[in-house]
This record gives C-alpha cells, structure tokens and sequence, in this order.
C-alpha cells in the first residue's frame, strides 16, 4: 500500500501544472482515504527516492512539486537550444487569445477557436512563462483561468496590455453582403473621415 | 405531433456491460415483432421511425432494405423525412452528429427510391441496379464507420494516457528560444475572429483591455492576500478613468463568480474575497 | 557515470514536452557524447525503474515518452479539471480513412462518407498536428493529398500505422443476393466469422 499510495503521488505529481496541496491529494481517493500522515510518509519516500533520479521534491507554499534538479539544467537549456520551437498558428492563435480576453479558460478558447487546445501547447506557453493560472473558474470542474505575465509584456516590450495593438474591427455584418474591390477605400471609412 | 424518441440513453452504459445488445431494441415489420439482429449497431438516442409496415430504429430499416427484407417501393419516405425533422428538434446540441447520420440515410432512402420509381432510360439498362451501388456505398461507409469507432477507443493523450512532466530548473540559454513579431500576434487574432465569426455568426465583444488587465491584477493580489478591502483597489492617481476601469473590472469578477463582496457590518468596509473552494 | 546518464535522461524526458529521440538526446551532450548504445542502456535502466514508480517509459512514433502507468489514470483524470476532449463521429471517420486510405484527397473522403468534408475539420487537424499535405494527385484540379503524421501516432500512443485497429472487411458483396429471414442470423456474417 505505501509503495502503491507513492507511485500514485508521483503520477499526481507529475501531471498537474500547478503545484500540488495534500488536500487536493486527499481528494483524488475515494473512501478509504489516505490519511494525512500516510501521504506525507509516501511524498517522504517519493523524496528519498528522488537522490538517485533527475528529479527533486519541492514544497513551496502552495504545495508540493516535482522539479528537474537545478544541477541538470546545462542539459535542458542544450534541448530547447537544439530546438528553437517555432510558434505555430495554433500556438499564437491561443496566446492572442489568453492576451486579449484574459482571464479565459481553456474551454472558451476551445470555443471560439473552435478546434481543441492540446494540454502540451499551454503547458508551453506555461514554460517559457508567458502564460499563468489566475484563479478557477467558479463552475463544474473549476476549469484554470490563464493570464498573460509580465514577462509576456516585457517580451514585446510593452508596459501595459492595453498597450497591445488594437483589434482590426470585426466585419460589420450588414457589409458582407455585397463583396467590396480590395484596393479601393471602404465607402464607411471614407464618409467617417469626412467628418473629421 | 411527435412519434419519435428518442431512445434512453443509458443505454449507452448498459451496452458498454453487455456486449450484445440481446432484447434492448425491438422493432416491428410488418406487424410482426422481431429482435434486432446482433450484427447490427444501434447507436443510443438512435432515430426511431413508425410507419405501416415498420416501426423501429432507422439504421435497422436501412439494415432490412439492404438485405432485401423489405422493398423500398413499400416506405414512405417523406414520413421518414417528417420524423427526422421532429428527431432533430428533440436532439440537443451535443447529438447533432447523430443527427446528420441519418440525414444522410434519409437522404439515401429518398434517392434510392426516387431512382426506382422512375424509368429507367434505354441507354442505361447495363447500369446496376441502384440498390446494389447503395449496398456497396454503405458498406464501405460501415467499415471506416466501424474503424472510427475503435480508433476512439485505443487510449490517448489526456483521456487515459497522461505525459508526465516535471517542473522546468532555471536555466539561461544563448539562443533565443523564439522571435514572434507584435503584429503575429493581433493577425492570429483577428483570424481566429474571422474564423469563429464565419462559423458562428455572432459577434465576440472584447472588453477593453484595460478591464481585462485589472482583472488580472485583482486576481493575482487575491492570490496572496484573499481578503482586500475594497477601496484599496482604488488608486487616486489613475483618476476617473482608473477607478471605472477598476470598477468594471470587480463587477466583471462577479459575473464571472471569481470574487466575492462582503461587509461585515452595516456602513463597515468592503471587502472583496475569493469564492471558497467547494471540498 | 551509468546512473549519471539515466538522470540526464529522465530529466530531458520530463521537460521537453514532446516525445524525444535518441538522436535528440546525443545532441545534448557535448564531447564526449554518449554513444547511442549507452543511452539505450540508460532508457532501459529508466524503464527497470519504472516498475515501482508511477510513471513508465513508452516508445512511440517520434521517440520516448514517460506517462503515467494507464492503472493510474483513474486518479489523474479526478484531479485532471479540463474534461478530456471528445471527437465528434465526423473527425473520427475523416481521421480513420486517413489514416487507413493515405494517401487520400478530400473528395475521396467524401464520396466515402457521403457528406461534405468541412474545411475547418481539415484544418483543425492539420492544426492538431495529426493530417498534413504530401502531395496533389494528377488530376484536373490537382487536390491535396492527406496522410498522417507521427504526431498522430504519438498522440494514440502507437508506434507504427500498423498497430492501428484491422480495418474490419468487406462483408461477402455475393451473399446480400439472396434473402434472407430476418429474424434469424445472418448467415454472411457468421460465415465471416469463421474467416477471422
């Protein structure tokens, strides 16, 4: 049992992107649950296993985390070196998203996109720390709510997000209808600089 | 009028415990009562149909005409089309596919026996009998129908098989990780709103981001302190625009049943507070 | 220097976000580099550990990837918010005949399913990563041609096409000539039993 209540830790521990608190442990059994002295004996086993692994057990505040020992991180900075991640549509699709409508839940990216989001392309958003939890929202499933950071801000060198460019407007649905010749001025725009 | 049903979908568990369907579908030809076969695959919710000579799911009439049971010249079809149009109007937003399944057998139906009733010109007579193109037409459709299916049940990504990942160290690198233009970002945007416009046809309001902005700052400061009070959000040397902007911004957290307001007592000081985590 | 080198590993593994190749991990390394058979042993000792832990290390498509063990999954999916995602019956169908047909173009998709292939379905998995254009056929129009990719694999955790469901066969096109009792069984059906 103590082997088996570790090695359930340990997948907890290393699919959740946030860290993770003993109650939130304690709510992932059914009854039998675990008591709290039998999880921080198996995170305590977790931790001694860890000497001879890549990986460390951290408590921080807000719960505990698996992390990549600080000693090995030469070799991680060499794979994402190796590997310059170029952002894809559904990469920049997203993070605009996350920018503009924050805070947002997956979910209602998914919505508006109107294609799913893949765990791993937010998990990386996450990474390179652009991206972060703000809160859950108050529904079934309590779904994370994503920000952008500041990072984000400094990387395009803006101080505030309203500093990002406005929105092109949405088409007017009324002006669909008839198709328009590209290269020739909007009659709406022109009549509207007119009184200027 | 509504002869259709929608079939319990619960159904959907009990078949996931047995296998076989044994007694759970029953339908009528020809006044008689008959099983369904245990070849055939009745989707839950499927679309019943009640006609003189059948009365049964739609894929077991579609099933019968296929192996000749039943003559296509003996259904009327446009009943078939009335019920479909009833069928949908009892489907929710989560069993449209379903929904367009059977459009398309009705659709077959329609065709099938629109070519039957009608002479068959002289230079076509080699032309193969039109039932036995739609055998072949829904066969094939069943194989990768069917091949669908267990595709969608072999384990996958976030469903049964979880990736593990560990929380990145610290680390510098010399090359920069990636270079994403300001403008890639509002042009992925104003695409993707483009995109969810043409589908829904409905227009996304954005808030001012200001709003959104604070929104977050309210939500990290919660974070640490779980308990503000309320005029402490407010900061004279935004002025008027920083305090409505601050104030959409609670109201916005609200809605959304981020936060809370609580006063203590009657004129004391407000405070705005997480919503408790329900255990 | 054994031990050393699996650490490395399971450290890459838990933070590339993405399954990673051999070769991946030798680029890692500066000289002297591990040889391919070193990491290989390396990987094994990682899976040997794996038996009392709750993760293991799997091959797919496109490298190696640790997960959780699948008699796990249960206890992330509670603490999992974000329900995992259902594909509609459409995207199902369009990916299983590309998988099984490719290379193949969208009307052939089509005159398959009997309806019209939505290009945002396309896209969408395009998007996922899982479809991608190796070609146009000679034809008039010269329409796209649509395969899998190892991303798709990945994401089913497979390895190779060939590991994908069998197609289930045609039934005997001769024997529907006949008619049949209806409430009897089929007689082609059992015979095509027999065959498996």
């Amino acid at each position: 049992m103590e082997r088996k209540l570790s090695e359930i830790l340990e997948a907890l521990l290393l699919t959740a992107s946030r860290p993770i608190s003993i109650d939130d442990i304690v709510r992932v059994f059914e009854d039998p649950k675990p008591s709290k002295d039998e999880i921080r004996k198996a995170l305590n086993q977790i931790d001694q296993d860890c000497l001879t692994r890549g990986i460390e057990l951290k408590k921080i505040a807000s719960g505990y985390r698996l992390q990549v020992k600080q000693s090995l991180s030469q070799y991680i900075a060499k794979l994402w070196e190796e590997k310059p991640q170029k952002f894809s549509k559904a990469t920049l699709e997203t993070l605009s998203l996350i920018a503009y409508k924050q805070p947002i839940t997956r979910g209602e990216i998914e919505a508006i996109r109107g294609v799913a989001v893949g765990t791993q392309l937010i998990r990386g958003l996450m990474e390179r720390g652009w991206v972060k939890i703000v809160g859950q929202r108050d529904v079934p499933g309590r779904p994370s709510l994503y920000s952008t950071t500041k990072e984000f801000l400094d990387y395009f060198g803006l101080q505030h997000l309203r500093e990002l460019p406005e929105l092109p407007s949405l088409p007017d649905l009324t002006s669909i209808e008839h198709e328009l010749p590209i290269d020739e001025p909007d009659e709406s725009i022109s009549s509207s600089k007119s009184l200027n | 009028m509504v002869d259709t049903k929608a079939l319990n979908p619960q159904k959907k568990e009990e078949k996931r415990a047995h296998p076989r369907q044994e007694e759970l579908f029953l339908a009528t030809v020809k006044g008689k009562e008959t099983s369904l076969p245990d070849d055939l695959y009745v989707p839950p919710n499927a679309l019943e149909i009640l006609l003189d000579s059948f009365a049964g799911p739609l894929d077991f009439l579609l099933y019968l005409i296929k192996k000749q049971n039943l003559d296509i010249l003996d259904i009327n079809v446009a009943k078939i089309t009335e019920q479909y149009t009833s069928y949908i109007e009892l489907m929710d937003a989560m069993q449209v596919e379903l929904a367009g399944d059977y459009l398309v057998m009705a659709a077959y139906l329609a065709e099938l026996k629109s070519r039957m009733l009608l002479p068959r010109p002289e230079e076509q007579t080699e032309e193969e009998d039109p039932r036995a193109e739609l055998i072949k037409r829904l066969q094939e459709y069943q194989r990768y129908k069917e091949a669908a299916e267990r595709i969608d049940k072999i384990p996958r990504i976030d469903r049964e098989i979880f990736a593990a990942n560990a929380k990145l160290p610290e680390f510098t690198t010399q090359a920069p990780l990636i270079d994403v233009p300001l403008e890639d970002l509002t042009i992925a945007l104003a695409e993707v709103l483009r995109r969810a416009e043409q589908s829904h046809a409905h227009l996304i309001n954005f808030e001012e981001l200001s709003t959104r902005e604070r929104m977050t700052q309210i939500l990290e400061r919660m974070r640490t302190e779980s308990f503000i009070e309320f005029t402490s959000l407010f900061k004279p040397k935004e002025g008027k625009i920083g305090v409505v902007v601050t104030f959409l911004a609670i109201l916005e957290l609200l809605k959304d049943s981020l936060i809370e307001i609580v006063q203590s007592e009657e004129f004391g000081p407000i405070h705005i507070k997480g919503i408790e985590e329900v255990h």
